[in-house]
């Protein structure tokens, strides 16, 4: 077992571990922060998937953009929080948390299944790829290739997603926005 | 309709004839019980008379008296074959004994009923349903017809004892309910794989048929059950001695033997007086009846594998049956015990496969029959009177109530074993088939029967120390001149009652060939079937 | 009359029971004994008249029926009549008459009578009918009968306690001893077949001079492991019902009955049962059963005599002389010579039942006393008489017979026949030589002992000064002869006492009527110079006895002090009933009160830790149900509810739930896909 | 190199964790929350496919598309959810049923 693997190992527990605090936790704020670690961790785990572009975009936007934006929400709709959580339901199409529970880990057993029972024979393009060599190595210069890429065969999605990120934010202002008649 | 089935059926009818009538006759039904259960005595006399004691039953339909056999049910499963059911009845020698106490005993525990106040019309409808299903198990010879019997029996026993019972009741008729029905659910495991593993020759398909059971070319080769041939095995264990040693429980709790025993006395206790004559009189009884019938003519190479162990559990439950009888405190429950005691006897002599020991068996069962319900009967006129049956709160009684201790007297004479009464002759020759068994090679050794022997020594202590301890001596009663006074003695009721009983097994206990002769050609057939495999 | 000698006995044995019948059915009306009186008058006539000595001296005849059939073996009842049968029955008989005579006089009065003469007719039924069985079982089945009677007369007045006590105490050791027998019986039923004595020992049963005995027997090894437990086994039966060591202890305290029921059943007849049963089955013993017979008899003897020495009660002393002197036959018997034990079975029938009769008047006139002057005193302790033979000359007259007779004095029935067993025991011993001397040797002694108890209480009893002299002086007499209805069944007794009815010689015991009918070869030679110095040295010893009781007991010379152990000791029966009432009756209650707990506890326990657990299972289920079944049941019903309301609820607004139902028809889209 | 598999895996548990949180939180930014996880357990899977596509770099485009989505997303979500505050003084979604007619 290598150094990468037990990182690897390291990585994944953290983010595997840190999600399920983050889920059982009461504390809103804390499972904000455990968020956080999630999402470092995830983005560790990018790094060993050879990615280490998107580990960067992960970060920068994830950890910069995203989390800010749910802190803030949280704190601006905090007031009767804990109220509500202790509310219970019993309304008849409420599902319960373990209810939850039952289908997550369901489909978790069978997602599960799938990889286990799939894992033994790849698809075929992995395995041409695999016997041409057009495998992403460690030494591969990831960003320019990227970089490359989007301007040339993706550029037309690229386009489409700049524009309906400036929409999104347009319209989240908008929406957001205090309402001068209401 | 032949007169086994008008025997089985009448008092369904009285039953019926109780339910339909309205309430504002509730003073007749006794009467209806009375009379229908005097009906179906005479018929079970004129059986008795009619009987041919030369033919020998258990295994041929030809030796079978009083037979009746009509299809019930015919189904044809496709894949699992053909149902077959059959309401097939009939008599050999060792039913004609138990059906003529049933219905003897059925017509004591009418008379003790005489006074029953608590919702009339219940009561001696379910008496009546109970009464039926008691002929219906004595006289079924297809193991479905059987175990329908069986569990009709069970449910009106449970509110015999649950509504009219004592300050336990609820929690003894839940006690026996729980037990009995055990041993019924075993059973019907084994009915089901004896089912799959027997094919009745003449129409190729699976049955019910008990006597068709009992003949090994009908066993399917590698069945479950199969005489041949049959390696199954349940945990490791031979899968005809699983199929044995389930039924034999299933039977053993009704026997009851000991460790199984417990439902008895609290059974006894709560349940009233008529229905603790039922329990002792008629119930116990079909628990070795059932041993006879079906574990030992179905599985004759178990019966000889195994009676060293139903022997020794035999000696166990007289001596300590009768060792728990001197230890109560409680008349009830001194008496409940000592029928453990002497149900053993039955046990022992059933294990000890020999003629004498079998027909001892048979005997005692018929004699207890008559004994335990007189005795039962006198506890109820105690408790009749003052409510109390702890023995420390009497003594003395003789003085005040002397044709009752007459009649104790005898009783308790008669079950302890003296001569010239029926237990006598059962345990004597339960005792001496177990001692032949030896010589018979039938591998019960000769040490058990001593030990038998030794609960008819325990048997006379505990019944001449509860006659010394509350008939005799100055009288002083717990209740004082309160209880003096409500201590009458028996009334003419009661003496009609008792009287039969304690005479019959005077009788019995003189003229035992009124049950031996009959006996002898059943018991000769069992024990030629069950010789080969010794 | 020309009756057949089996329809005879057959009347005999029935006639005291339709007489028990005809009592029990008239109840309180039949208190005058005359039912009773008459069916054992016309019992003895027959029996003397056409039984006895029709079979005596003529051939031994049987009858039987078959009473019925196990299996494929039959089993008979019947009448056998051969000289041991026919002499029991007689004796029965005869000893029952005058004691029935005795007691119109001795019970009258008593508020329980009519249910006294019942039970007598009982006991006489079932004693007569034990002699002439011809099958074992039969004898086995009047052998408990006659217990029972017992039973009901020790516990005759059963509102005293200690009448109570001990009749089921009787009850209880004779049921040991039944036992024993009942477990001989199949013993022997299982290795030989058959139960009848016709077929196991012959027609003459054991007096068999014919020199086949039967097949059955023959093919028997007698000294087969288990018919030497067989032997034992009857002889667990005798021991029981004639009272020997260590199953003595009944008789002592079966002595609360009536005393005419005492010297009847537990003098006479009924203990002797058990010889006469021993007798019966004496082909079957091999050496070993008959040494323990042997010794068993001697160490009864024995110990009974030391037990004599030490009572008070005259009641008490004579039934331990009772038991010594069953112990002598035992003995006879053990040594091959059952011959000279019937010959003491009947000499000690009479003299015994004489004795207790007596001690009967001597009780009855006690109580007069005792009633007249309103004193408290126990009638029956001899250290409240004395002097009595100024008061009663032919009771003292009749005691004085009876004691002479039981001290085996010459020209006494007495000493015929216990010379006979000393003198017999003697000539084994000498066969068998070293250690085997004891045997006799302890008979000598235990024949002094006798001579010396019954001494004392004749002594006590009738000589010196009444102890309550000025109260029956300063009112009328109440201190007389018993009735003559009393009396005479005594004084016939007496003489019966005496050697006539037994032989012309006074002193030669081989030349009584008994012996020589009985005809008994032994197979050790005789010695003659026993048969002198024995008989002269036991008369003297006798003789000894006496004149020290004289010194002790009316001469006041009384060596010992009151409380001296030893003689505690004997008064308390060498503390047998202590131990037996610690180690066995005691042993076995708390031995069933803690199996009872043993089956409250942990049987029932069990029960209820099954239930228990059940419970807590059927808790568990419920749970789960509620929670975890129920809740999918739920949820699917959810689902059918949704899918069954889908036009109408498919929105109800629940975000969640939706994707709940959303993801729920995915997993289950993909788990149909896996599975398919 | 890490195969594959073992991505896989870790992105089922927290595709799971997410959808849990979907199912169960009774706080809407919680599910937005536990819809962010199941999307970065989809990049990984993408991340983790892309390296067997040198040529097209497929996945790694793909999982920053995905990324940038999910910024969008939050943004738009936290904006309704905060208008859904200020109208129902409520982020519990099971509250706010009045989409049902």
């Amino acid at each position: 077992m290598t150094i990468d693997v037990l990182l690897f190992y390291a990585f994944a527990t953290m983010a595997i571990g840190s999600a399920l605090l983050l889920v059982s936790i009461r504390n809103t704020a804390r499972a904000l922060f455990l968020l956080f670690i999630v999402l470092f961790a995830m983005a560790g785990l990018y790094l060993f998937a050879l990615a280490d572009f998107i580990a960067i975009t992960q970060i920068l936007v994830y950890v910069g953009g995203v989390l800010i934006l749910l802190i803030f929400a949280f704190m601006l709709s905090n007031k009767e929080l804990l109220h509500d959580l202790q509310r219970v339901s019993h309304r008849f199409i409420m599902i319960p948390r373990w209810q939850a529970l039952l289908l997550s880990a369901a489909f978790l057993s069978i997602m599960l299944y799938s990889f286990l029972s799939w894992s033994k024979s790849m698809p075929e393009w992995i395995e041409t790829a695999q016997m041409n060599g057009t495998v992403i190595s460690p030494a591969d210069n990831n960003i320019q290739a990227l970089g490359f890429r989007f301007m040339t065969q993706y550029v037309l999605p690229f386009e489409i997603i700049s524009i309906f990120l400036m929409m999104a934010l347009i319209g989240a202002a908008h929406i957001s926005r205090k309402e001068q008649n209401a | 309709m032949g007169a086994l089935s008008i025997l089985i059926f009448l008092p369904l009818f009285a039953a019926l004839l109780i339910l339909a009538l309205p309430s504002s006759l509730k003073g007749s039904y006794r009467y209806i019980a009375l009379v229908f259960t005097l009906a179906q005595l005479a018929l079970s006399l004129y059986m008795y008379q009619q009987f041919d004691p030369t033919l020998g039953g258990i295994n041929s339909i030809s030796g079978y008296q009083f037979v009746e056999q009509i299809p019930w049910i015919r189904l044809d499963l496709g894949q699992l074959g053909k149902l077959e059911i059959d309401y097939f009845v009939g008599i050999d020698g060792v039913s004609l004994p138990l059906i003529v106490l049933s219905s003897f005993v059925m017509l004591m525990s009418i008379g003790a009923s005489w006074h029953v106040e608590k919702s009339v019309k219940g009561y001696f409808a379910l008496l009546m349903v109970l009464n039926m299903a008691v002929m219906g198990i004595f006289a079924a010879l297809d193991f479905f017809l059987f175990y329908v019997f069986y569990e009709v029996m069970l449910l009106p026993l449970y509110f015999l004892i649950g509504i009219w019972g004592g300050a336990r009741r609820e929690y003894a008729a839940m006690k026996f309910f729980i037990y009995t029905l055990l041993g019924s659910v075993l059973m019907l495991l084994v009915i089901v794989g004896l089912y799959f593993s027997v094919v009745n020759p003449a129409s190729g398909a699976h049955t019910f048929n008990i006597l068709l059971m009992m003949n090994p070319s009908n066993y399917v080769d590698g069945s479950f059950f199969g005489f041949l041939g049959n390696y199954h095995e349940v945990f490791g264990v031979p899968a005809r001695l699983v199929g044995f040693i389930v039924l034999f429980f299933a039977f053993a709790i009704k026997v009851p033997i000991v460790p199984l025993h417990t439902w008895l006395p609290d059974a006894h206790v709560e349940a009233p007086t008529p229905v603790s004559i039922i329990l002792a009189g008629i119930l116990l009884k079909i628990g070795g009846y059932g041993i006879i019938r079906v574990c030992y003519s179905i599985f004759p190479d178990i019966a000889a594998d195994t009676n060293w162990w139903l022997a020794l559990i035999g000696v166990l439950s007289i001596v300590y049956g009768a060792l728990n009888a001197l230890a109560q405190k409680d008349l009830k429950r001194m008496i409940a015990y000592s029928s453990v005691s002497h149900m053993g006897f039955v046990l022992l002599g059933i294990a000890s496969l020999t003629a004498e020991g079998l027909s001892g068996a048979m005997f005692q069962m018929v004699s207890h029959g008559f004994l335990s319900a007189a005795l039962f009967f006198l506890v109820g006129v105690l408790y009749d009177r003052v409510h109390d049956r702890y023995i420390y709160n009497f003594r003395g009684l003789a003085n005040i109530m002397p044709t009752y201790t007459a009649y104790v007297a005898i009783a308790f004479f008669a079950s302890l074993g003296l001569p010239g009464f029926s237990a006598f002759i059962g345990e004597a020759f339960v005792i001496i088939g177990a001692f032949n068994a030896e010589a018979m090679l039938t591998g019960v050794p000769r040490w058990m029967a001593v030990g038998g022997s030794v609960g008819i020594l325990l048997s006379a202590a505990y019944f001449l120390w509860t006659l010394q301890r509350m008939f005799f001596g100055q009288t002083r009663l717990q209740g004082g001149e309160k209880w003096r006074l409500a201590l009458t003695d028996l009334d003419t009721r009661e003496k009609i009652v008792l009287l039969p009983a304690l005479a019959l097994a005077l009788v019995l206990g003189i003229v035992p060939s009124l049950i031996f002769d009959n006996l002898n050609a059943s018991v000769i057939q069992l024990l030629d079937t069950i010789k080969p495999y010794l | 009359m020309n009756i057949s000698p089996i329809v005879a006995s057959l009347l005999v044995v029935v006639l005291p029971f339709s007489a028990f019948v005809i009592q029990a059915i008239l109840g309180r009306r039949s208190v005058s004994g005359n039912v009773a009186l008459m069916a054992i008058s016309l019992s003895s006539i027959l029996s003397a008249g056409c039984v006895f000595f029709v079979v005596w001296t003529g051939e031994a005849t049987l009858e039987r029926i078959t009473w019925f059939t196990i299996g494929t073996k039959s089993f008979s009842v019947g009448i056998l009549l051969n000289k041991l049968t026919v002499f029991m029955q007689l004796l029965v008989c005869i000893i029952a008459l005058p004691v029935h005579l005795y007691s119109r006089a001795y019970m009258k009065g008593d508020d329980g009578l009519h249910r006294y003469w019942m039970y007598l007719s009982l006991f006489c039924f079932a004693m007569l009918g034990l002699t002439i069985s011809i099958n074992l079982l039969q004898l086995y089945i009047f052998w408990e009968l006659v217990g029972f009677a017992s039973y009901l007369l020790i516990g005759f007045w059963f509102t005293r306690d200690a009448a109570v006590q001990a009749n089921k105490k009787a009850f209880l050791i004779n049921r040991i001893g039944d036992l024993g027998f009942l477990i001989g019986i199949a013993l022997l039923y299982a290795q030989v077949g058959t139960l009848d004595l016709v077929e196991l020992f012959g027609k003459s049963g054991f007096f068999s001079t014919e020199t086949a005995v039967h097949d059955s027997l023959q093919l028997l090894d007698k000294n087969s492991a288990w018919i030497t437990c067989a032997g034992l086994a009857f002889l667990l039966g005798a021991m029981a019902k004639s009272a020997q060591f260590p199953l003595h202890v009944w008789l002592p305290d079966a002595m609360e009955g009536p005393t005419s029921v005492s010297s009847l059943i537990h003098a006479a007849t009924m203990v002797a049962a058990g010889i006469f049963l021993l007798c019966t089955v004496f082909p079957l013993f091999n050496e070993t059963v008959l040494l323990v017979i042997t010794g068993i008899g001697t160490i009864t003897a024995f110990s009974a005599a030391i037990f004599a020495l030490g009572q008070y009660d005259i009641k008490k002393i004579l039934a331990f002389s009772t038991i010594s002197q069953l112990g002598f036959m035992m003995v006879g018997v053990g040594i091959g010579a059952w011959d000279t034990a019937m010959l003491h079975l009947a000499t000690h029938a009479f003299f015994k039942c004489l004795l207790f009769l007596c001690a009967g008047a001597v009780i009855h006139e006690m109580s007069h006393v005792k009633a007249h002057t309103n004193l408290t005193f126990d009638p029956q302790d001899l250290r409240n008489m004395g002097g009595l033979r100024h008061y009663m000359p032919k009771t003292f007259l009749c005691m004085l017979i009876g004691a002479l007779a039981l001290s085996g004095f010459p020209l006494t029935a007495g000493y015929l026949s216990k010379d006979s067993i000393v003198v017999t025991a003697f000539e084994w011993a000498a066969s068998h030589g070293g250690s085997y001397f004891i045997i006799p040797a302890a008979l000598i002694l235990v024949s002094v002992l006798t001579a010396f108890y019954i001494g004392r209480l004749v002594f006590k009893t009738f000589f010196g000064s009444f102890s309550f002299r000025e109260h029956i002086a300063a009112g009328k007499p109440s201190l007389h002869e018993p009735p003559s209805m009393m009396l005479w069944p005594m004084l016939f007794l007496a003489a019966c006492s005496l050697f006539p009815l037994f032989g012309v010689q006074p002193l030669a015991y081989q030349q009584t009527w008994i012996i020589r009918g009985f005809h008994v070869e032994v197979d050790y030679p005789a010695q003659h110079a026993a048969h002198l110095f024995i008989p002269l040295g036991l008369t003297i010893g006798a003789i000894v006895a006496w004149t020290v009781g004289w010194q002790w007991y009316v001469k006041q010379k009384y060596p010992l002090r009151v409380d001296n152990s030893w003689v505690q000791w004997a008064n308390r029966q060498g503390y047998l009933n202590e131990l037996n009432d610690t180690l066995f009756v005691k042993g076995t209650l708390k031995l069933s009160d803690l199996l009872y707990a043993f089956d409250r506890y942990v049987v029932d326990g069990l029960t209820k830790l099954v239930t228990w657990v059940t419970q807590r299972i059927a808790v568990f289920a419920y749970w789960v149900d509620k929670h975890i079944v129920d809740g999918l049941v739920n949820l699917s019903a959810n689902t059918t509810y949704y899918i069954g309301h889908l036009a109408r609820h498919v929105q109800n607004g629940q975000l969640q739930g939706y994707m709940g139902f959303a993801l729920t028809a995915v997993i289950l889209g993909i788990l149909y896909l896996i599975i398919k | 190199m890490i195969s594959i598999t073992h991505f896989l895996v870790v992105s089922a548990i927290i595709f799971c964790i997410g959808l849990y949180a979907v199912l169960a939180k009774r706080n809407a930014i919680m599910i937005l929350v536990g819809i962010e996880l199941m999307i970065n357990a989809a990049i990984l899977n993408f991340v983790a496919f892309s390296r067997y596509d040198k040529i097209n770099y497929g996945g790694q485009v793909f999982a920053l598309f995905a990324i940038v989505l999910a910024a969008a997303a939050v943004a738009v979500g936290l904006a309704i959810i905060l208008n859904v505050y200020k109208y129902y003084k409520t982020i519990d979604p099971s509250n706010i049923n009045e989409l049902r007619d």
